[in-house]
């Protein structure tokens, strides 16, 4: 592809392709006090992505309980941190890779297990355990079939690749997400509390350094391909759908790992869905301080590719780092060892701008601060979910036969055995899994200690469907419940909000009653909400699927020796009812 | 005893596989770095599981042809003891230390669950604890374990005595559904000729802890430090 | 009818098998060795003797099943 | 000089890749589909400009590396 610098003119199609609306485009020019070129505009359309301002989300999401004794960190960073005492910290999150997961279920799940493991490893935590929760279509459809083959295949052949345990997970199939399935996944990790890294910049002059894979034309917006600039074959060159590589990762893990064993960083943030943009951008306005970049030294898997290419490419495996000064050389070393690309691709300013670099020549010169504080922020119209009818156990006639009930309610694939798909997922590895999929939580100790996490996804979508509040708020009883059921403390959750399109106020109303039964939940059990994250727009010709915020939930078990599971182990043991 | 461990980039089960021999022999495990061409003064030699080189284009392939490899290879013809777990096994054949080679599993799929194997002989430095005809309870965990050779490396193996493990039911019949992914004469480990090296399928390092995996896998590394002490 | 069918990764898109190799072979010694990549190989027999309904039914094969157009090309030989 | 090498399984290896996928089709409807194998096709571009020493250099990368001649068969296209 030949090089022409990116046409300049930012027309209103322009401007409609990168997702902004009029209104919006008027504040990057009032912030710009000047037109902004392509690369500049791309970097807008990224930051005020609702995927990363959480636009139409956050006004709500700022209810949630976030802080609790034992949380280290909340909500904000690239994972939640909590206490779980010794100086040690559990790191976790969830994410989903809904959209890609449908087009290319391989890749696109493999990837969202890709990107769920660098938000944790990110901050300095070994990952420890992956979950996931699954919606699929009905199982008639003739894409289920495909879709579930290809997405388990694709969680198992990166969790398992990487050396990660897959320990448990949920899987509901329904018509609604026929045309748009949910793949969350979730990562646990753990740390030393002294050892946590977090992504705001710091130190002037610092050097900005690039590690891990190179950077290639994935991802890349379908949306910049009306651009007259681009040649005929552009569309072969932007795959929307990125392929995800194991085996860099675990390498990216091992090299980041030894390299935080010591202490030449000073911020760190993976390249997440939004690339080299987001990650700069918030490493530098968390810090309050400004980052120049030089694109020509980012490593670069195609020829040709221009500043803004760069800036938007979603390429995998990837992280961004600040050192202190002068320690290049020994992180180097490390890298070269793992055999990843490292390069000193820019530095920490005083500026309070992001300034992009091509050849010495500046090609995007833009001010932070605003790009946060004049993000859009919208508290949509939404219409609270009517009231249903209460049906009680007495409206329901009783089933003729009970047996035929029994196998009916074992037959439905909600209820029918995972194993099919959990075992298609390395659950053992690194020696800690004391609970795997099958039961109610999973339980993996903590490596070298008696003490373990409980972990559990949970969300029964119809019943938000039917109720927002009181689903909500079921989804968060449910992981308290499966945490307790195995004997461990709950402590805190991440949730994963998937839902249809928010500019519709039926579906805002199903998300902000979700959001409220979550919080009632949460605050009446103590059980904080550290990380998230939330997927909107999923539906297909104007069909939303059943909300969806699966929840995930981690608790605390002193000693793993005393956990129980759901197996029956002798004869004669008494079987107990207890609740309401 | 004095062990070394091998770390590919990609292996996985590197610290697992320490963390058993450690336990059970009481001596840390060395690990060495693919790209070093000496290993130290050891006793054993242990290939873990995982990916090593992301198992690409074949298992094993490319680590087989990893520096320290030779120096493995070398030494292992002239007896130093090898185990080969999973992606070790894998390693062991690409370089043509074991006869045959690992296909896809015949239903394709990566499983990870507990079977049964039964040890075919006893007395060998790596199941001198076990009596010939024990079944033990070991947790496979791959896509890439059907083992295949030729009828006539199939026939040699079974004569001189050099197939070490089959996969069988709980009560040892080899069953065909007892067979996870298709290995020919149900085979899940084999020795070279002199029974020095062993490769093996499932993970016997998994099967050292009664919470997380029950202790049949112990026997191999008390065999092992009871022969090599 | 013999059906042949190349499927490769699409320009641009990541080929991590590919590059592995290629590193693999110039650790081996291999010098020169550049833009290696990996794709699949099928070969099948079709009942089909008309080579014009051959090639389509391929075509709907791949389209269908043998590759995923979001990421890979495919080519179909008849033989 | 651009080399194309076909890595396939011997005849009489079980290939459960190629079966899974003859199973596919036959799911998908296509009838009349038998023997599908899979293999393995790899390109590669090579500094060597002399055909017979670029063939000789790709004989040797498919012994050392890219085929396991215990149980596949190769063959070398230059390009
Ligand atoms: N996608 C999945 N990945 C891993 N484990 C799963 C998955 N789906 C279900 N499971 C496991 O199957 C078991 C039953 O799941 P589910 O029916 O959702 O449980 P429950 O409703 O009792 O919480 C759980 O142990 C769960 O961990």
């Amino acid at each position: 592809m030949s090089q022409t610098p990116v046409s300049e003119k930012i027309t209103p199609e322009v401007v409609a392709q990168h997702g902004l609306t009029p209104e919006e485009y008027q504040r990057c020019l009032n912030i710009m006090g000047r037109e902004p070129n392509l690369t500049e505009l791309g970097v807008f359309s990224m930051m005020w992505s609702e995927h990363c301002s959480y636009k139409s989300s956050k006004v709500h999401l700022k209810t949630l309980p976030t802080t609790g004794p034992k949380v280290i960190c909340g909500p904000g960073e690239n994972a939640g941190v909590i206490d779980i005492g010794d100086g040690q910290a559990a790191i976790f999150k969830m994410e989903s890779h809904n959209h890609p997961s449908f087009i290319e279920p391989y890749q696109g799940a493999a990837t969202g297990v890709g990107g769920i493991l660098r938000d944790v490893f990110t901050m300095g935590a070994r990952p420890v355990a992956n979950l996931n929760a699954l919606r699929f279509g009905s199982p008639d459809h003739p894409k289920t079939r495909h879709l579930v083959a290809g997405v388990v295949a694709g969680i198992g052949g990166y969790g398992n690749s990487v050396g990660v345990p897959t320990v448990g997970g949920e899987t509901n199939f329904h018509a609604s997400y026929n045309g748009n399935i949910l793949v969350n996944a979730m990562t646990v990790g753990l740390a030393e509390q002294d050892k946590i890294f977090y992504s705001a910049a710091a130190g002037p002059g610092n050097p900005v350094i690039y590690v891990g894979a190179k950077t290639g034309r994935d991802g890349i917006h379908g949306a910049t391909m009306a651009s007259a600039e681009f040649s005929e074959d552009s569309e072969a060159k932007r795959p929307t759908v990125q392929v995800g590589d194991p085996f860099t990762e675990k390498l990216l893990i091992e090299a980041c790992l030894e390299l935080m064993a010591g202490d030449a960083i000073v911020a760190i943030q993976d390249m997440g869905a939004a690339g080299l943009t987001s990650s700069s951008v918030e490493m530098a306005g968390k810090g309050g301080l400004g980052i120049e970049l030089h694109i020509d030294r980012v490593p670069m898997r195609e020829t040709g590719m221009t500043p803004y290419e760069v800036m938007l490419s979603e390429s995998q495996e990837r992280m961004l780092m600040v050192l202190k000064p002068g320690r290049e050389a020994e992180a180097k070393r490390i890298f070269d060892k793992w055999e990843l690309d490292f390069a000193v691709i820019g530095n920490v300013t005083t500026t309070g701008h992001l300034v992009l670099r091509m050849h010495g020549e500046t090609v995007a010169d833009l001010p932070l601060e605003p790009l946060f504080s004049q993000a859009p922020e919208y508290n949509r119209p939404w219409e609270p979910t009517p009231a249903q009818a209460e049906i009680t156990a007495r409206d329901v006639a009783a089933p003729k036969d009970l047996s035929v009930a029994l196998k009916t309610l074992i037959g439905c694939p909600d209820v029918a055995s995972k194993r099919w798909i959990w075992e298609q997922y390395d659950s053992s590895v690194m020696g800690d899994t004391v609970l795997k999929s099958g039961g109610d939580a999973s339980l993996v100790r903590v490596h070298g200690r008696r003490k373990g996490l409980a972990l559990t996804t949970d969300c029964t979508p119809r019943y938000v469907f039917a109720d927002p509040v009181r689903g909500g708020a079921q989804a968060v009883a449910e992981s308290w419940r499966n945490i307790t059921a195995v004997g461990a403390l709950p402590i805190a959750i991440t949730d994963n909000m998937n839902f249809g399109n928010p500019e519709r106020p039926r579906i805002m109303g199903q998300f902000v009653g979700a959001i409220q039964g979550i919080r009632e939940a949460c605050l009446a059990l103590e059980y904080p909400v550290v990380s998230g994250n939330v997927s909107l727009y999923n539906e297909t010709n104007g069909e939303a699927i059943l909300p969806t915020p699966a929840i995930g939930g981690v608790g605390l078990i002193d000693d793993v020796a005393k956990a129980v599971g759901i197996k029956l182990n002798a004869d004669g043991e008494s079987l107990v009812l207890i609740g309401a | 005893m004095k062990t070394a461990v091998v770390v590919f980039p990609g292996s996985n089960c590197d610290r697992d596989v320490a963390v058993a021999v450690e336990n059970i022999t009481g001596t840390k495990p060395h690990m060495v770095w693919h790209r070093d061409t000496e290993l130290p003064e050891v006793d054993l030699v242990v290939l873990p599981g995982g990916f090593s080189y992301g198992d690409y284009l074949r298992a094993g392939a490319m680590a087989a042809h990893s520096p320290i490899m030779r120096t493995v290879k070398d030494k292992a013809e002239r007896g130093l003891p090898v185990l080969g777990i999973c992606n070790g096994f894998q390693v062991l054949t690409e370089m043509g230390l074991l006869p045959g080679a690992l296909m896809k599993n015949r239903g394709i799929k990566f499983i990870n669950r507990f079977v049964h194997t039964r040890v075919e002989q006893s007395q060998t430095i790596f199941t001198n604890k076990y009596s010939a005809g024990t079944v033990i309870s070991i947790p496979i965990a791959h896509s890439i374990g059907n083992y295949f050779a030729d009828e006539a490396t199939l026939d040699r193996l079974e004569t001189r005595g050099l197939v070490a493990f089959r996969y069988c039911d709980e009560a040892g019949e080899l069953r065909d559904d007892a067979n996870p992914n298709g290995s020919a004469r149900n085979i899940a480990g084999i020795y070279n000729e002199t029974k020095t090296v062993l490769g093996y399928m499932p993970h016997p390092e998994r099967a050292c802890d009664p919470l997380t995996g029950g202790t049949d896998g112990r026997g191999i590394f008390e065999s092992l430090l009871g022969a090599l002490s | 009818m013999k059906i042949k069918v190349h499927v490769t990764l699409k320009p641009g898109v990541l080929d991590p098998q590919g590059s592995a190799i290629g590193h693999a072979l110039a650790s081996l010694g291999f010098a020169g060795v550049e833009n290696v990549r990996q794709g699949k190989y099928i070969e099948l027999d079709l009942a089909e003797t008309d080579p014009a309904k051959a090639r389509e039914t391929a075509r709907a094969m791949c389209d269908k099943l043998l590759a995923n157009t979001v990421i890979e090309n495919y080519a179909i030989d008849l033989a």
